[in-house]
């Protein structure tokens, strides 16, 4: 189940990196919308915070978007 | 020049006092020494005195004449006076239009001496297109003001002038002082006794009318900081029995209506208090709203 | 952009102009009057299952930006939950009585009703600090500790993440580790794995640790230790468009059971047995004590006029035998420059583990190494349909709320026999709540 | 004006190792760029020593640099410091509104295409480029971090003194 995560991994790198042929470079001072609050990946990191903790307690499954937070007995 | 002034000793603060811009002027010194009081009152009355011949506009000698009197040249002026020039349009912006050291023209038809002297809607008009910051070109150090046009720092120049002078006397004393230009006043840190300056707030409905009485509603104590009032006490129209302010909305030409009777404002310099107040005014009935906006101890009167 | 708001706070850009206008040198720290260090993010969450749980949860996040691109974060969550939890067992078509963790209280259940034990009360408090500082000019790292606290459980973890920038800036590397020390003090003593559990009747749910004994252990402390490292990619790939791509492995080890959690033996007609131990058919729940798990991120964040779309997809499968797929969107619809809609849709599927049992056979309590009527661990889908709406409410301030619908469908591993007339796992709804506001201060 | 004079410059430069990148003496292209006060050439402004600085209102530590700048420009523009701020705003607009709450005392250029940001490449946003009264690079600085502010203002200083 490793390797099957690996493999997933390396498929969805390729795709990446074939994608990276497809982007333009964007230039330092061309980051207007990429500085917007809303453009980051977790504008609302206590929305995320909290929904995380609540599929935690109701689900099986857990991590993949950081490191770091507490535990729970979450029963 | 020889500036006219009085020294008063009162136990533990020396009081220098005169007259400049108009107005009575005090600098009250927390220290015993009689020559550094006379020393600080000097410098005091020499700044004030400079300020008000170098804006003053009931002079011909000055920077402000000749912009005054450009007629659509472009005028070349100091660093001082263009740091002015950049305030004023730094708080033109920030008001959305209604501070605007253009609209002094209008006193041409709008007198405030109590009396009824009500000008016409088309005397208004007719200077409406002489007001308007925008109009004019800023291009430091060349300024292009078009003719017919006048500038008047009378909104900023009292605030701007206690803000120098207590920057100048501070470079002479480490000393409290309390700088006061007709009741625009700062206070430089805390007395040597720990305490603040004991300062009135004046109250337009007892003003003059309870012979030797302090005609003060306020009193409280300012230990560093600035207090600024903008009011219309004594300047003011009746007309068909309505009180018309002498705060002017230059957009319009008209008195603004709604305004407290006057407005003070705490804040960290003079001349921020000032423009607060005035913008209070300008707010009309919101005067309260936007000070309460702006986190500032003020009071207004109504 | 021209923000009309009026009457708006101009003191401290006034007081900027006035400073220039007297010359003021003033030291560059204190001269910034703009500048609001603190960011202060609070919000409260209320989640309510149908019948069962509730929780309210109060979060405030401070984050202060200490200058030169270092910032120190603390947030602080306080989590009351209440109400009832299913206990592992199985409805049947008479009623049940179970004792409580306890053991000294009991509850009974009506016939045809899925096992609840109504004892669930606890406050959790959490408290997470994290230090962020640049390390050279394209790197900047992250410290966390973490600690939280309820009645049979602390956790205290530590984390950190480094984060590389280069192509410009247009590609990040990040690598992170946390580890985090857990105890848990079940209440009433450990259970002993797959022991009888004491019936109702039998009062006090102590014991040894003899096999043949009681269901409890005098033990009150198990341990539990989580490592997790992670690797990730983010790059930006237009003026428009990021996107990140993290693989998570995780190991988690020590005392893996859930101690409230038990399953019920049945005969092969499907109907409860007690012939384990006179008149209680139901034992205590037994997992393994390590779990691996593997997951594999991917988000991306697309710009559409001034509209925001953010997908993720996360696959995950763990040595448990659980693979999930999670699917997540959020589009924020932009209703001028004040207010904004934001739909979110998730949808969650995941495979049962290998010793998820939703009853047992008794032939089976034998020869199995592990088993679990948990329905978290079960064949499950959960689909949330969400909506928040967020209200600029100032230059430095932001209010939200946010209302979604969680549904969560378990399918049981087997229906032996009778159990066909009941719902074995009914499905869960639940609403949640929450109110955000955000300012700088 | 031998060697026992010679030692300040090496000293700041000194100081400054790991903040300042210092430039090659190629020569620096040359900018024509629009500003309120009309246009600005780069080459004209030779004589006097150039702090050009590129920024855009989206950008948070040109928020700090501004007052830091106003204070630069306070000090030094009689002793023949010329700031120039270049802003890369798609939108002029953005800029103005930065400006009513940043105001800025020395001169600001537009650049909405971005191509003075290109011709100087620029990394890091802000970028500044300190450049000597005979038109040549001294030193490039990527962001704008407080603690950089001291030897910034002390390279100004050196370069304002030959």
């Amino acid at each position: 189940m490793l390797l099957r995560s690996i493999y997933k991994t390396s498929v969805l790198l390729a795709l990446l990196a074939l994608s990276a042929c497809s982007f333009q470079p964007v230039q330092p001072w061309e980051r207007d919308i990429l500085a917007q609050k809303k453009m980051q990946l977790e504008p609302y990191p206590l929305d995320a915070a909290l929904d995380e903790h609540t599929y935690f307690s109701k689900e099986a499954s857990r991590g993949g978007a950081g490191v770091g937070g507490g535990g729970c007995g979450c029963n | 020049m020889a500036a006219a002034f009085t020294l008063e000793s009162h136990g533990d603060y020396w009081a220098g006092r005169f007259t400049a811009m108009a107005s009575p002027c005090e600098v009250l010194c927390d220290l015993d020494d009689e020559a550094s009081a006379r020393q600080l009152t000097e410098l005091a009355c020499a700044e004030a005195q400079r300020i008000e011949q170098k804006f003053s506009r009931y002079r011909d000698d000055n920077i402000l004449y000749q912009i005054n009197h450009s007629a659509g040249e472009p005028v070349a002026v100091d660093d001082e006076t263009a740091a002015l020039l950049d305030f004023a349009a730094q708080c033109y912006l920030l008001s959305d239009g209604k501070f605007d050291i253009t609209s002094g023209i209008l006193r041409r038809v709008w007198r405030f001496d109590g009396k009824n002297s009500f000008p016409t809607k088309e005397q208004i008009q007719a200077l409406l297109g002489l007001i308007g910051w925008p109009k004019l070109t800023w291009q430091r150090p060349w300024l292009t003001l078009p003719a017919d046009m006048e500038l008047d720092f009378g909104g900023i120049g009292k605030e701007y002038a206690v803000d120098k002078t207590a920057l100048i006397l501070q470079r002479h004393t480490a000393a409290s002082l309390l700088i006061n230009f007709g009741g625009d006043l700062l206070a430089t840190g805390p007395r040597r006794n720990g305490q603040g300056w004991l300062v009135g707030v004046e109250d337009p409905r007892r003003l003059g009318t309870q012979g030797g009485k302090r005609n003060t509603a306020k009193e409280f104590e300012l230990v560093q900081g600035a207090i600024a009032t903008s009011g219309d006490t004594q300047r003011y129209i009746m007309h068909k029995g309505v009180r018309y302010s002498h705060i002017l909305n230059p957009r319009n030409g008209w008195p603004v209506r709604g305004a407290p009777r006057s407005v003070s404002v705490v804040a960290g310099t003079c001349t921020d208090a000032g423009i607060l107040a005035t913008l209070a005014m300008l707010q009309g009935k919101k005067a309260e709203t936007f000070l309460a906006k702006q986190s500032v101890k003020f009071w207004c009167l109504r | 952009m021209q923000l009309k708001t009026k009457p708006k706070p101009i003191r401290k850009t006034l007081a900027m102009a006035t400073a220039t206008l007297l010359g003021h040198v003033t030291h560059i720290g204190t001269a910034n009057a703009e500048s609001n260090p603190w960011e202060i993010d609070t919000a409260v969450m209320s989640y309510q299952e149908n019948g069962r749980v509730s929780v309210l949860e109060p979060v405030i996040r401070m984050r202060e930006d200490k200058g030169d691109d270092k910032f120190f974060t603390l947030k602080l969550v306080v989590d009351t939950l209440s109400g009832a939890s299913p206990n592992g067992a199985i409805p049947t078509n008479s009623p049940q009585t179970f004792s409580g963790p306890s053991g000294s209280s009991s509850y009974p259940i009506a016939a045809n009703t899925v096992p609840l034990d109504p004892n669930f009360h606890d406050t959790r408090y959490a408290i997470n600090a994290e230090w962020e500082q640049p390390a050279g000019d394209a790197r900047h790292s992250i410290y966390g500790l973490s600690f939280s606290t309820e009645t049979d459980y602390q956790s205290l973890g530590a984390s950190a993440t480094y984060n590389f920038d280069f192509n410009n800036k247009n590609t990040t590397l990040t690598t992170g580790a946390s580890f985090s020390g857990d105890s848990v003090q079940p209440l009433g003593g450990k259970p002993v794995a797959f022991a009888v559990v004491p019936a109702s009747t039998g009062g006090g749910g102590g014991g040894g640790e003899d096999e043949g004994g009681g269901g409890g252990e005098t033990s009150f402390h198990v341990n539990k230790r989580v490592v997790d490292l992670l690797l990730g990619v983010t790059q930006v790939m237009g003026r428009k468009d990021l996107i990140q791509l993290n693989f998570n492995y995780g190991k988690e080890s020590g005392y893996l059971n859930d101690p409230y959690k038990l399953l019920s033996v049945v005969d092969n007609t499907g109907a409860l047995i007690t012939a384990v131990a006179p008149d209680s058919p139901y034992i205590y729940e037994k997992r393994p004590d390590s779990r691996n798990r593997t997951a594999l991120y991917s988000r991306w964040s697309h710009q559409f006029g001034s509209d925001v779309l953010r997908l993720s997809y996360r696959y995950y499968s763990d040595s448990w035998g659980i693979r999930s797929n999670t699917l997540d969107m959020h589009y924020r619809l932009e209703l001028g420059e004040r207010f904004f809609l934001e739909p979110h849709l998730r949808s969650y599927k995941q495979t049962a583990a290998d010793f998820y049992h939703t009853s047992l056979l008794n032939t089976e309590v034998a020869t199995l190494d592990y088993a679990s009527a948990d329905y978290r661990l079960a064949d499950m889908t959960t689909k949330t349909v969400g909506l928040k709406f967020g209200w600029l409410v100032g230059k430095h301030s932001e209010a939200g709320i946010r209302v979604e619908t969680i549904t969560q469908q378990a399918q049981p591993s087997r229906v032996i026999g009778i159990q066909s007339q009941q719902d074995l796992l009914p499905t869960v709804k639940a609403t949640m709540v929450q109110l955000n506001y955000r300012f700088l201060f | 004006m031998t060697r026992h004079r010679s030692w300040q410059p090496w000293l700041v430069l000194f100081f400054s190792l790991g903040i300042f990148t210092v430039a090659h003496a190629d020569d620096l292209p040359n900018l024509s760029l629009q500003t309120k006060q009309g246009g600005l050439h780069l080459n004209e402004l030779r004589g006097q020593v150039v702090y050009l600085d590129f920024w855009a209102s989206w950008c948070v530590p040109c928020r700090k640099s501004f007052p830091w700048m106003n204070d630069m420009h306070q000090r030094y523009s009689k002793d023949g410091l010329k700031i120039v701020a270049i802003n890369l705003d798609k939108e002029v607009n953005l800029a103005k509104q930065f400006l009513t709450e940043y105001p800025a005392n020395f001169t600001v250029a537009y650049d909405p295409e971005g191509l003075s940001a290109e011709k100087f490449k620029v990394q890091a946003m802000p970028s500044s480029y300190l450049i000597d009264r005979q038109g040549k690079l001294h030193s490039t600085h990527l962001g704008f971090k407080e603690k950089d502010t001291a030897a910034m203002e002390a390279a100004i200083k050196s370069l304002l003194a030959k």
